[in-house]
């Protein structure tokens, strides 16, 4: 606020206060710089998911801030079981175990499956069509072994200061994590 | 066009103030519709329509539930004399038919499966080789198995033999008494025409049915296969679906029984029910719906992944089923209604 | 109890690593005959550490110019420039985060929150205006602030805000700074970004909501100049408070003022302040030293009052938290069960707080504790701003010359060549045209 | 003024501008509310011709259909996010335009001089109208607190009791806490590791024992220990528990104190979630390395596997619970305190990236959580203490870099020091006021409690850079501290100021930590040496005896007697030999 000391004195006194003022801000910055220094870090913080508290609501796919989410389906292949009818590929109840729409899961049609050896069949996401809206991830938790989770791509997340998906999470999945090890992937141990 | 400079037009700036209003309280209107009030998730992955089952085709009550002794229960047997063999944890548990705990045996790791033959003895798989107690729980013998990284999950055992069911190399391996592997049953084998099991999860379950033949589930074709001791496919049955006649899911069923009469039950987990099937295959009646198993339905969602789901089943003279469900290390025994 | 920890530290490393895999091994994939290889999931690595101090780099550069540009230059054209290239970088390039404006709710956050370590970068972002501004009043504000570059962009045919408007308006700032700073530090979220208009521009993309207000403010900010730096803006209430006390300060002409009159119309924010009055009569001043008593009596009394009202208010700003409001649901749905749709947020949520509601409600009761403690003091601040408005709006100015207000002043430089003098010095006008003072 | 062909230009291309963003406008907000329905999994069109199949599988055409729709639909979507990506930049450059024009168009020309108006009436004016309006404002700001006030209707509890109610009940089947004994009590008893304040000093005046250099005279009776471990005895009243395990199986055990009969032996399994498949854990440390507590009531065990198991006296379960695996390069090694009602576990673990670290607060009677921290920091292995100072009670914890303390009460931060590097071992001792801590291999610092905040440059009362053990915890009644390293140098500080006053080297490994009773400084070596000094300002030797075993795990004093775990065997020492002692 435009506070002026309230005085008719000449101008050296108001430039002595000024000064003063100026000073103590100084000196407050700098024992406040000084106090956070022990909590302060040179590295940098950036969002990621928990896959053991994700929820699968779906917020991922709507609630972040870019129109295509920085939160896509991804695939520890090493717990995949490659089943025949993967139940994060097909519907509920498909019609035939095709990759026809009617039998797709994926509202965009963003997991590949291709043949590898009979019976096995592998799955793999194209982030460019996924949405991150975790109804695969649910299909295959429910019944197969978790393979599918969700994961901020850090090639696309913008890191914002306040993560609009984070905000919103019902699973309170999100959590800063050190900028070098962005990633919490699941793996065949736990 | 009015004067640049007059000190402030009073109309203008309340007229920019006013709109500016306007424009927020549509926002703020719109922001509101755009909030999902939780009435819908347009991404939901919706079996609801399979967790209730149709009452009529119900044809079991239960008649009580008990807690076991021990947690991380994995597959139940009942021996000749109508007791129940728990495998849970590191120990195999006896039970009397009324939950009453007897003999407690412990073994070197954690059980997968157990097996009761007619004369009492008991098998007990581990993870990797089996052993074997005398009635009196006395040990008798471990029998090492051929593949290192063999995981049991299921076992018989009939009069000369035993049979043991390895999740990993996809096999059921046949040994006679003494320990000695005679057969391997249910590998691909084209000649033979035998398709091979599709194992995704610690799963497969193997029994010997009132015909001499060996039932096997198939959790990855959703089937239920019968074999010869000497391997030889002699019929398979099963298809998927979530709908209740169907296997639901990606790899079901995960369990066998069999009723007196030679009728199959079979347990599915991630839609946990337990079901009638005739030995022919036509779906009968359901013995447990979705509905009654919350806990278990829940597990495989809550622990991102359904591996630590499922249940197991096992019938005794009198035709009571025994469900376990590996859950909440609960066993739910069930009579049929009237 | 440990055994020659120091010769069996590498030995522990790897033994590290052995927990991760011998934990609890998961049922494995099959083993293929075919020689199928597994693929590794893909994991494209966050930005460079390098790039965010280059980022900081940039805003102290950015700094140094504008100050160069106001007070050596004194170049309208040159900050015009300057502020374009701010809103490219810091705006559509870097696209908001973190920027200055949100910057003290990580460092409050980081205050509160052990867990939270504020990086380096986001201090350097947090202080290098304020001791800018400390020594060179809001130069920030006048060239590399994106948010403020957009809106000064927008800027088409300014009308004047009524300046006793201006002055009330002026307190808003410091309450949503005060907002911004509770919300932070009892770790809700950073409302001040969360309700940042122009970042959505920045990003091409935002919620319907925020897209309005922006556009609104653009709109507006076609006849009202920069409207969000003037009455919202938090970081600019911090560096309105710096510049008061700044060692240099922005003048209209470096020479003498002539009384013209001409730059009293010069500056589309208002900062611009006419001579106090050379006459005044005694009676007058007696009332109004009798008033400046009365309000300064009445500081303390309304920084209670907001204390007693931030007490009040607690219970409601602990709602926005989400495990409050979690646990809130959670309750509800126990007296009075609603009908969530299937797999939505809230039944998902309720569900978790079903599985362990004793955690969910320490938590809530943990939270509406801080809470408790937070709103008192924000409810203080409002009292404390708004009494010490009042008092300031109280004080005889006593100013000889035009000037702009040390405060309000964002330094964009339009009044300089509104100044016959400047215009001469700068050889628009032939020293003979040089009008007299009226 | 006559517009310029110049400025109606301008004017134009503003208007032009104008218009082309309004309709780039209207276009994105009509694709965006048809996308309502145009989504492929919106689409009620889709949704129902799905359903539609289900009941008519066999369906040629309506699949033909339906795959038609839902490419339709998909490309629908693409399109919708090219356009609205190009939709936006239009609309940028649109607007820029439109600005750039108007402003030239609405260009000014230079003011003109204005009637000098009566500047003292408006400044008056000015300041009471802005006095008003800020009133305005202010009333403003209150209508809206209240409004948000009123509008808010939380069932959240409004005061403190109110909770404690709620919690309750969410707490479901809780126990009586009932009456924790006296303090007294835990300072007759050896209820943890290094006795009830973790200072290592005995309350009992004073120590017979019995010298001899060969075969260890004085023992008053040996029993064998069952399982491995490095659990140090606790004693309480006529009972001493050690705890033993493996990857296999994990025991307590109960001795009588007064023969070494072993009363009971009692596992802890089948914890809920505790993985079947016990973690690698090296040998070094093993699954039974922290030591028990026992608090008159229960004794509490924690194992490497992260399972926590309360036993009754009798030796039945009260409860268990697992901790979650425990990511920890040697094993998990913190023993564990009790204070009053409260159990107390400093679960340090990985890195202080992987952010695991939590200090516990658990409810002895139910394994109830009564309060749980994060800790800012990786694994370490020293045990917290209990202490009463600056008016509160505190819990000193320490790992690298921090010394953190918390409230007992809440298990609120009460302060925290950046003091320590490496691998924190030595556990902090409480003496004279000051926290005494080792950097392991390093310093010995002493702290004064009763800071706020960040500490580390405001209440170190000294600190002593010297080769400091980094595995024996000091020992100090208050003026002087003693410190031990693992190879056998025994130093003597002030504890005032932290000089050195003597140190001399008994030639021995050290890995348990000494202990003081009365005015004797007991050192037990790891080969089985049995060393008593004078406690003093110089060094005095009073006796050395040599006990037939290993030991890793620090002496317990009670009842008169001294109890030693060795590696095979449990000892204790005491006065019933006392006339084969010949003490000076």
């Amino acid at each position: 606020m435009d506070a002026k000391p309230p005085t008719d004195r000449p101008v050296t006194r108001r430039q002595f206060l000024r000064n003063g003022a100026r000073l103590m801000t100084i000196t407050g910055l700098g024992v406040a710089a000084g106090a956070l220094a022990t909590r302060s870090t040179s590295a940098a913080w950036v969002w990621q998911i928990d896959p053991a508290k994700c929820l699968r609501c779906g917020n991922c796919a709507t609630r972040c801030v870019l129109e295509q989410s920085a939160v896509k389906c991804v695939h520890a292949y090493a717990v995949c079981g490659y089943c025949q009818l993967c139940t994060g590929f097909f519907a509920p109840e498909p019609n035939q175990l095709t990759t026809a729409a009617e039998n797709q899961l994926c509202p965009t049609a963003a997991i590949q499956r291709t043949y590898v050896e009979d019976p096995y069949y592998q799955y793999s996401i194209d982030e460019r069509l996924c949405l991150g809206c975790a109804k695969c991830v649910e299909g295959c938790n429910r019944f197969g072994n978790g393979s599918l989770f969700l994961q901020i791509r850090h090639d696309r997340c913008l890191n914002c200061n306040e993560c609009a998906i984070a905000r919103s999470c019902p699973g309170d999945a999100f959590r800063r994590v050190p900028a070098d090890h962005p990633y919490l992937l699941k793996t065949t141990s736990r | 066009m009015k004067p640049e400079f007059e000190l402030f037009d009073r109309r203008e700036f309340f007229g920019v103030v006013t709109k500016t209003a306007a424009i927020l309280g549509l926002a703020s209107a719109a922001e509101a519709n755009a909030q999902d009030k939780g009435t819908a998730n347009p991404f939901a992955y919706d079996v609801s329509r399979f967790q209730k089952t149709d009452p009529k085709l119900i044809a079991y009550e239960e008649v009580t539930r008990w807690a076991l002794p021990r947690k991380e229960a994995r597959r139940l047997a009942i021996g000749p004399d109508d007791q129940l063999y728990v495998c849970a944890g590191n120990y195999i548990n006896c039970l009397s038919r009324a939950g009453q705990a007897g003999l407690d045996l412990a073994l070197a790791g954690p059980a997968c499966c157990v097996a009761v033959a007619g004369d009492g003895t008991i098998f007990a798989g581990l993870r990797d080789h089996i052993e074997v107690f005398d009635s009196k729980g006395g040990r008798v013998a471990r029998w090492e198995s051929p593949d290192p990284k063999t995981w049991f999950t299921g076992l018989a055992a009939g009069g000369k033999d035993v049979f043991a069911a390895d999740a990993v190399k996809l096999v059921v391996l046949r040994y006679d008494r003494s320990g000695k592997i005679v057969g391997r049953i249910g590998r691909k084998d084209a000649a033979r025409n035998v398709p091979g099991f599709i194992v995704p999860s610690p799963f497969l379950d193997v029994m010997i049915h009132r015909d001499g033949l060996l039932r096997v589930n198939n959790p990855g074709r959703h089937q239920i296969e019968a074999y010869t001791f000497d391997g030889d496919l002699e019929g398979a049955w099963g298809k998927p679906g979530a709908a209740i006649e169907g296997f639901c899911g990606c790899c079901n069923p995960i369990a066998l029984s069999a009723l007196a009469d030679g009728r199959i039950v079979t347990c599915e987990k991630g839609l946990p029910r337990v079901k009638i099937y005739s030995a022919a295959g036509e779906f009968e009646s359901v013995v447990a719906g979705t509905e009654s198993f919350p806990e278990n339905a829940h597990a495989c969602t809550d622990l991102n992944d359904c591996i630590h789901g499922g249940m197991d089943a096992a019938v005794d003279a009198e035709g009571r089923i025994y469900i376990l469900d590996i859950v909440t290390s609960e066993v739910r025994v069930m009579k049929r209604k009237g | 109890m440990l055994r020659r920890l120091k010769f069996i530290g590498a030995l522990g490393v790897m033994l590290l690593l052995g927990w991760m895999v011998s934990a609890e091994q998961r049922f494995p994939p099959p083993d293929f005959e075919s020689g199928y290889r597994l693929p590794s999931a893909s994991t494209p690595a966050a930005r460079h550490l390098w790039l965010q101090y280059a980022d900081a780099g940039v805003l102290l550069a950015a700094l140094g110019i504008a100050v160069w540009l106001i007070y050596k230059k004194r170049s309208r054209r040159g900050l015009f420039w300057l502020s374009l290239f701010s809103l490219a970088y810091f705006g559509f390039y870097r696209q908001g985060c973190i920027c200055p404006i949100g910057s003290p709710q990580n460092i409050v956050y980081g205050l509160f929150n052990p867990d939270y370590a504020v990086p380096v970068t986001v201090l350097i972002f947090c202080f290098a205006p304020i001791v800018v501004a400390l020594f060179a009043g809001r130069a920030f504000c006048a060239g590399v602030c994106p948010q403020g570059a957009i809106q000064d962009l927008m800027l088409i045919k300014p009308v004047s805000v009524p300046l006793w408007l201006e002055h009330a308006l002026s307190v808003v700032p410091y309450i949503f700074l005060g907002a911004g700073l509770i919300y932070a530090g009892t770790g809700t979220g950073f409302v001040i970004c969360r309700y940042d208009p122009f970042v959505c521009f920045f990003r091409l993309s935002g919620g319907s909501f925020i897209l309005t207000v922006g556009a609104a403010l653009l709109l507006a900010g076609m006849f009202v100049g920069r409207p969000y730096c003037r009455f919202l803006c938090p970081y600019g209430g911090l560096l309105r408070l710096a510049s008061l006390a700044s060692k240099w300060r922005v003048r209209v002409t470096p020479d003498s003022c002539t009384q013209c009159r001409l730059c009293e119309q010069a500056c589309p924010f208002g900062a611009m302040r006419e001579p106090a009055p050379a006459e005044t009569n005694p009676d007058g001043l007696g009332a109004e030293r009798k008033r400046l008593g009365w309000l300064l009596a009445l500081l303390p009394v309304l920084v209670v009052a907001g204390l007693w009202a931030g007490s009040k208010f607690s219970p409601a700003a602990a709602q926005l938290h989400p495990t409050v409001a979690l646990a809130e649901r959670y309750l509800r749905q126990q007296s009075a069960p609603v009908q969530y749709g299937l797999m939505t947020p809230e039944a998902l949520s309720l569900e978790r707080a079903a599985g362990n509601p004793a955690a969910i409600l320490t938590a809530a009761a943990d939270l509406r504790h801080r809470f408790a403690l937070a709103c008192v003091l924000f409810g203080g601040w409002i009292g404390l701003v708004i009494g010490l408005k009042l008092v300031a709006l109280s004080v005889r100015p006593s100013r000889t010359d035009f000037e702009p207000d040390r405060g309000a002043c964002v330094a964009c430089a339009r009044c300089f060549t509104a100044c016959p003098n400047e215009r001469v010095r700068l050889g628009w006008l032939p020293a003979a045209e040089e009008p007299t003072a009226l | 003024m006559n517009p310029s062909p110049l400025h109606r230009a301008f004017l134009f291309t503003a208007w032009i501008a104008g218009v082309f963003t309004l309709l780039v406008c209207a276009v994105m907000l009509y694709e965006h509310f048809a996308a309502a329905t145009n989504d492929p999994w919106k689409s009620p069109q889709l949704l129902a011709l799905k359903e539609k199949l289900a009941a008519e599988p066999k369906n040629e055409p309506l699949q033909k259909e339906i795959r038609q729709l839902d490419l339709n639909f998909r490309q629908k979507f693409r399109h919708r996010l090219a356009l609205d990506k190009t939709g936006a930049w239009l609309l940028l450059g649109g607007t820029l335009v439109l600005v750039l024009a108007a402003g030239q168009a609405a260009k000014k020309a230079l003011p003109l001089p204005q009637p000098k108006t009566d500047a003292g009436e408006q400044s008056l004016k000015l300041a009471s109208r802005a006095r008003w309006s800020l009133a305005g404002v202010g009333l403003a700001m209150a209508a809206s607190l209240l409004i948000i006030r009123l509008g808010n209707t939380s069932i959240l509890p409004a005061n403190q009791a109110a909770w404690q109610k709620l919690l309750g009940k969410a707490g479901a089947e809780e126990a009586p806490v009932g009456e924790a004994p006296a303090l007294s009590e835990f300072q007759a008893n050896w209820p943890r590791f290094r006795g009830w304040d973790g200072s290592g000093v005995s309350t009992q005046q004073s120590v017979a024992l019995a010298w001899d250099e060969k075969n260890g005279a004085g023992i008053l009776w040996r029993s064998a220990i069952p399982a491995p471990g490095h659990s140090s005895p606790v004693v309480w009243g006529d009972r001493v528990f050690i705890s033993g395990g493996t990857a296999v199986r994990r025991e307590v055990f109960c001795y009588n104190a007064s023969n070494g009969a072993l009363l009971w032996q009692r596992a802890i399994e089948n914890v809920p979630g505790s993985p079947p498949q016990a973690p690698d854990i090296p040998e070094d440390t093993g699954f039974a390395a922290p030591t028990l507590a026992a608090d008159g009531r229960r004794v509490y065990a924690v194992f490497g596997n992260g399972d926590l198991g309360a036993l009754n006296f009798d030796g039945s379960v009260a409860w268990t619970k697992y901790l979650g695996p425990l990511k920890n390069p040697y094993g998990y090694a913190a023993s564990l305190a009790v204070w009053g009602n409260s159990l107390l576990i400093q679960l340090d673990q990985g890195e202080t990236a992987t952010a695991g670290s939590k200090l516990i607060s658990l409810q002895g009677v139910s394994g109830r959580v009564v309060w749980e921290r994060a800790r800012p920091v990786p694994a370490s292995w020293a045990t917290p203490i209990v202490i009463e100072a600056a008016g509160k009670t505190q819990i000193i914890t320490l790992a690298n870099p921090w010394v953190i303390a918390y409230a007992l009460a809440d298990g609120n931060e009460l302060w925290r020091a950046q003091l320590l590097e490496n691998e924190v071992v030595p556990s902090p001792v409480f003496a004279g006021g000051l926290v005494l801590l080792l950097s392991p291999g390093a310093k010995l610092i002493a702290v004064r409690p009763d800071g706020a905040g960040d500490v580390t440059k405001t209440r170190v009362a000294w600190a002593t850079e010297e080769n400091v053990p980094d595995v024996a915890s000091p020992v100090s009644r208050g003026e002087l501290v003693f410190t031990v390293t693992s190879t056998g140098i025994l130093k003597c500080f002030e504890a005032s100021e932290g000089k050195k006053i003597w140190e001399t080297n008994l030639e021995m490994g050290v890995q348990a930590s000494p202990g003081i009773v009365g005015d004797r400084l007991l050192v037990l070596g790891e080969n089985g040496a049995l060393v008593m000094l004078l406690a003093g300002r110089e060094f005095h030797l009073i006796g050395r005896s040599q006990l037939p075993d290993k030991f890793l795990a620090s002496p317990a004093f009670a009842n008169g007697h001294v109890f030693l775990r060795g590696a095979t065997n449990l000892f204790c020492l005491g006065p019933a030999a006392a006339k084969l002692a010949k003490q000076p």
